[in-house]
């Protein structure tokens, strides 16, 4: 039969997170095939290419789907494609949203707050480490706005103020020069820069990391955390990630890692399809479906991601 | 001679014109693209419609509009592995300026002079220091991606000042019903058409890339004639940033990451040699057009994502392998 | 006054001294055949009066003035124009285009210039003709035969009023009929005043054409003297080292 | 002749000794790498530390190995863009096949194959059909990677069946307190050396890159030889990525992106020439260390991580800049 | 028995005849002077000889054998051997190098076979010594003279024993004192039994050395006696197309 297409685009193929979405996507079909619909999933081969992004979703809203959900790279530029269009077909965003003045574009959000996210890294780090001290954030790729996000809001909660640029000594709280640390997406690269910057800084008390790249390499990641798995043990040394991906869940279970903030990216998926169905039927939804966030520590580890899946 | 990979020079033709252009790549890789409208017209109902189409041409228009000056590098027997970080660089460099309040004449100008400086580097280091094209240019790919965040202290800018509508009109909008950026293709196109055929700069350039020695030794500037091609590029990849980030409505540092080799493979699609000597303007315009309906149609046609890229890849080959086994029978 | 004088030339390629404190002149109208066993140095002579490379020690004098050239094309613009022993052939161009190589002809108005493709050829056309070669100026130089490329080379020296033309082994692949040609070309220039270097391996050739001949062994200027004063054989035992000096 | 940008042969010297040394590339970059060691071990007290050391070598082992095999594509007067995307595809392979319950060696056969197979691929179209290596190793880029999302569903594989412990190991572990990629790589740099010195195939590859139709007219079996070499590199790649994936512990279809690019940098930064028929297995080493030394300093002496990208690029042009203006008195 | 014959060649380059119905044969011991114009077909044959190109038509025949060498290769492993016009050298290899190439001499045991280099330098030496060049085996070739060049690919037919060898104007860069030495070495070729087509537009080096003439135009053979029978004025005829046929 004719199913009529609901497209999921996210940023970039290359990053396992998505993948995650589309799992959802996957497990929406069940339901969407039996309506006359199905989640397809796309995006640009690598993150980096924001251009592509939007030459995806225009290529999509001309062929003419049922709805489409964004995960936009370059969000303002996914909202002027949107402006210039002036397009039928109902849009949402999920995983990143537009910026506040964009928001009437789409018909509703699907994720969670990238902002509350670094606050909530911030938070699982003061409780180790009350007194502030000396960190290094780790980012991905440079332009990626919900990465940055996430940095903004750690700096927001741990300087105690809105929009701080860097950590320079509020509350305690230093960010060594060298940092942030710019991995684009990539496991290998973020290892081996974490271990420089151990190398370097013997004096360094925490890594922050914003996405969870360093752990999807979790035997290189063992091998960079053996010089300070006792300090961790003993909690002179804090690392926090964002994420809660099957690798790092293995790396908190061995305290190689403090606290995981996971989103839920495979429900994510699901949400973002079935939203996308209500809207093509013609139903209204919510403006803002926040799928939650999962916090992990040594304590909750085996329990602590059952809402989720 | 079946044993040497020997390419016809698209400049210069000997034989009679009917079998030239039998042994010609571009004209190979012009007919594929022209089949592969007709059968995706066919195919899907959404193709051939004007939005499409519309869409098509101005996707590509910015890759087109590059691979114009690389052809000019690659026919000089050189290489810009720069445009990309070149496209990041005048893109932020457009995007401060404006930002900052400036009128979009100054954006302009400072994006451009921006673009150009990097290609100036790039020339200076080729051509009068003698340095590997490949090595100079991978270089400043390095260093121009690092200015840009530099620059723009790695914001995503997307407020353009008093002229943002301008620049938003310029790059985003259409005149005649075609966008903005297709037209300037078509222009600088033509111009670059006519320059590598009628100017003694386009003959001197073929004559760098065929002997560099032999070009010395008469009288060819082969220093000054080697370092323009580079500037001449890093204009295009400046010409193309005003334009993308109208489009787009918004600069990250992260504007054209990957370009490079896009734009390397229409110009060489497009039948430009990268041992030298060889290449046209109309090649380097087909050959983005071909990638980019290509990409266009996958999505049209629903194809499954992880398989987008065999697809790509194999009609790349496929373009250049056509034209390799049609003229294959008569050498 | 000489055309084109050396003083104390020398010429070292690191370890290597391909010239050494080589001097020679050469008068308006005069024809010199320079010899010299492979190797000798004799186009590194060339090399060096055509601007190609600087002399590591010693000076040049056109027309007494002593000159400098960094680039050939300062070699050119006195007046200078050569026949080089590899051609200096772009394969991927045409004949035509190879022969005006670096001048090409132009026509339009003001800054508005175009190439001259028709003058070009025709006037390529009529200088082949004039070297009795079957060159075809339209076709690629990729696919010509060994003289027709030389002729080519040839053709070159031909577009400018020449003071001096220098020619390193001009008739080496070209066949009997067009050695004729470039024989008598050599003392067509030789009347207009035009003073010629003539590179060749070629006793006969130098014999018919030379008003003198200087001989090179191993960097080194071995004789320098009238044609009539010598003798084939002679110059065969200086080359070869046979003779020490003449 | 101050006007050429020729490149002396790395494999074959004139001369004295001496005067040879002074004129390679290799000696210039060996050089500036251990000049940059030795300041960094003063202007830091972690850069000579054993775990850096340890952690440096091992770092630049996977891009040094590919750059083995790269070099020999190079010296053909080829290019291999695909060398990313192999280490993809490779690393997914082995990855799947282990997770599968397969052993260890079934694991690297099958890795090992895949790359294998990609690097016939390129050598058969390049070689055989006499296509350019740009276009087609371009296409294979895209293509492998591709393949390697379809092969493992896009799905991180972290789980490596039941000879898990044994691939951890071999990647990730050392033996005499040097990393195993680093031991690796030592063996494969010495063979290679042999084998571009001391075989008929290492002599051949450099003749067919300094005059292909000069090589075949002669009988050298030109076809064979230039097919080999991508053979080779894919399988250089293909051993790259069972390592990277030992030492990972992990694979996404991300593994070895841009790697091609590293590759290539690290090749002709240590001197092999991409006009051909110049080049080393020392050089390609050597490159490849210098590039990561220029990294590791950066993240030690803490620079602003805008700026870092500057300094990559600019040292990499400035390691083969010096070369060249050591070179340029006596030419 | 004739060594090689050719029967009824043609070959076209798209619509350029370079040969029309070439027919031709060659004793052992026997040495064939082929002379015409530029462009008249010469280095096609000898291209064709060589495995170089497949002819368009005809059949050509070694010691009485039809063969069809489709890369070099072949030829060579027929006993024939090159010099081709354009030398064919690696300009990034040394001269020894060079005359080795595609059957570099190894020495070891059974697999383990490493090239030989002491050996290939020793004999290289020795071949260029007997050419009477002063080429140094060690030597880039990317740095010799023309004439140096030359030996190398001269000195390469030397390494086996050849039933047939061709050369392409293997004397037109050469000085004096070594075309004495080419054309000696023609000679000893023709003692030994070997059979050698020269190609080569000096009329006098012909008249010595060949047994035979043969005159190409325009991609036919024109002529084709023995040189006793025919005189240098008759062939300049023939190449120049003022006698029509010998
Ligand atoms: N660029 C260079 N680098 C190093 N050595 C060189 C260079 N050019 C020439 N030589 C050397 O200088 C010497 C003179 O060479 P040159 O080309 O002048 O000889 P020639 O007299 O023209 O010989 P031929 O008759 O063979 O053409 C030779 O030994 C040659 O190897
Ligand atoms: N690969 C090719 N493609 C097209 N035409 C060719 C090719 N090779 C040779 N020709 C043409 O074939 C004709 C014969 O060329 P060939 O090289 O055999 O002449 P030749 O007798 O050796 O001349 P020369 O004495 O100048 O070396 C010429 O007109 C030439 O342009
Ligand atoms: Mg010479
Ligand atoms: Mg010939």
């Amino acid at each position: 039969q004719n199913l009529k297409t609901l497209a999921l685009v996210v940023k970039g193929l290359d990053n396992p997170y998505f993948d995650l979405m589309h799992q959802g996507c996957e497990r929406a079909n069940k339901e969407l095939k039996e309506n006359g619909y199905t989640c397809y999933y796309t995006g640009p081969a690598t993150a980096a290419d924001e251009g592509a992004e939007v030459q995806i979703v225009d290529d999509l809203l001309t062929k003419g789907v049922a709805a489409i959900a964004i995960s936009p790279s370059n969000a303002p530029a996914i909202a002027q494609l949107l402006k210039r269009r002036k397009t039928n077909i109902p849009v949402i965003t999920a995983d990143a949203d537009f910026l506040k003045k964009d928001r009437d574009l789409r018909k509703a959000f699907v994720g969670t707050d990238n902002h509350e996210l670094g606050v909530d890294l911030a938070k699982q780090l003061k409780k180790h480490m009350a007194k502030g001290g000396k960190i290094c954030l780790v980012l991905g790729n440079s332009a990626a706005a919900n990465i940055n996000e996430r940095a903004a809001g750690t700096r927001d909660e741990l300087s105690g103020k809105e929009g701080t640029e860097k950590l320079t000594g509020q509350n305690g709280w230093t960010e060594i020069s060298g940092c942030p640390l710019y991995t684009d997406d990539d496991a290998a690269k973020g290892n081996q820069m974490m271990a420089d910057t151990l190398t370097a800084n013997p004096d360094l008390d925490a890594f922050v990391l914003e996405g969870g790249w360093p752990l999807f390499a979790p035997q290189a990641y063992t091998q960079v955390t053996n010089p300070i798995k006792g300090k961790i043990e003993s909690g002179d040394f804090v690392i926090v990630s964002a994420d809660t991906l099957e690798p790092e869940m293995q790396a908190l279970k061995d305290h190689r890692v403090n606290a995981l903030v996971g989103q839920r990216p495979e429900q994510m998926g699901y949400d973002a399809a079935m939203t996308m169905m209500k809207l093509a039927e013609g139903k209204s939804v919510e403006n803002t479906i926040y799928t939650g966030l999962d916090t992990c520590t040594w304590d909750n580890a085996d329990n602590c991601l059952k809402g989720s899946k | 001679m079946t044993s040497l990979t020997s390419h016809d020079s698209g400049a210069e033709q000997t034989h009679t014109r009917w079998s030239g252009l039998l042994a010609n790549q571009v004209f190979w890789v012009a007919v594929a693209t022209v089949l592969a409208c007709i059968v995706l017209s066919f195919a899907t109902n959404s193709f051939a419609t004007s939005q499409n189409l519309f869409n098509v041409t101005r996707n590509f228009a910015f890759v087109a509009i590059v691979a114009l000056g690389m052809t000019a590098v690659i026919v000089t027997a050189g290489i810009d592995l720069s445009v990309g970080s070149t496209i990041g660089l005048a893109g932020v460099v457009i995007s401060v300026v404006m930002h900052a309040g400036f009128s979009i004449w100054i954006g302009i100008a400072a994006a451009l002079l921006s673009a150009v400086a990097v290609g100036l580097v790039n020339g200076i280091l080729i051509a009068y220091v003698g340095m590997q094209p490949f090595v100079v240019t991978l270089g400043m790919l390095s260093v121009g991606r690092s200015l840009a965040m530099v620059i723009s202290q790695n914001r995503t800018i997307f407020e353009f000042g008093p002229d943002g509508g301008k620049l938003l009109a310029l790059g985003g909008g259409s005149t005649f019903g075609i966008a903005n950026p297709v037209l300037v293709l078509i222009v600088l196109a033509l111009a670059m058409g006519f320059i590598f055929r009628f100017t003694r700069w386009g003959r001197h350039i073929f004559a760098v890339g065929g002997n560099e020695r032999a070009a010395n030794l008469t009288g060819v500037p082969v220093r000054r004639r080697k370092c323009s091609v580079y500037v001449l590029c890093g204009l295009m990849a400046g010409i193309a940033a005003v334009l993308e980030v109208g489009w787009l409505g918004a600069v990250t540092t992260g504007l054209g990451t990957g370009d490079e080799l896009r734009v390397i493979a229409a110009t060489v699609v497009g039948g430009a040699n990268l041992m030298g000597g060889v290449g046209s303007a109309f090649g380097a315009v087909i050959g983005a057009a071909l990638i980019e309906v290509i990409r266009n149609s996958l999505i049209l046609l629903g194809v499954n994502s992880f398989w987008q890229g065999t697809f790509v890849g194999s009609f790349i080959i496929l373009a250049v392998l056509f034209n390799r086994l049609s003229r294959s029978g008569n050498d | 006054m000489a055309v084109l004088e050396l003083n104390g030339i020398s010429k070292h390629f690191g370890a290597i001294r391909a010239l050494n404190n080589v001097t020679l002149s050469l008068e308006a109208g005069e024809v010199l055949g320079l010899m010299g066993d492979n190797g000798a140095g004799k186009s590194t002579i060339v090399k060096i009066i055509a601007g190609n490379f600087l002399p590591s020690e010693g000076e040049i004098r056109v027309e007494g003035r002593p000159v400098r050239f960094h680039r050939p094309i300062d070699a050119r613009d006195n007046g200078i124009e050569v026949v080089y022993q590899d051609l200096a052939l772009c394969d991927n161009l045409t004949a035509a285009a190879n022969v005006y190589l670096g001048r090409e002809l132009r026509r339009g108005i003001g800054p508005f210039k175009i190439i001259d493709y028709k003058t070009m050829y025709s006037r390529s056309r009529e200088l082949f003709a004039e070297l009795k070669s079957e060159t075809r100026p339209r076709d690629l130089v990729r696919q010509m035969s060994g003289g027709q490329r030389q002729a080519v080379a040839i053709a070159r020296t031909r577009l400018s009023q020449a003071r001096i033309v220098l020619m390193d082994e001009p008739t080496a692949a070209i066949s009997v009929r067009q050695v004729a040609e470039v024989l008598q070309l050599i003392e067509r220039l030789r009347d207009q005043g035009i003073a010629v270097i003539l590179i060749s391996h070629r006793m006969p050739d130098v014999f018919t054409v030379a008003d003198r001949v200087a001989v090179m062994r191993r960097g080194r200027k071995v004789a320098d003297k009238r044609v009539a004063d010598s003798s084939p054989e002679e110059v065969t035992g200086l080359i070869t080292g046979a003779l020490e000096v003449a």
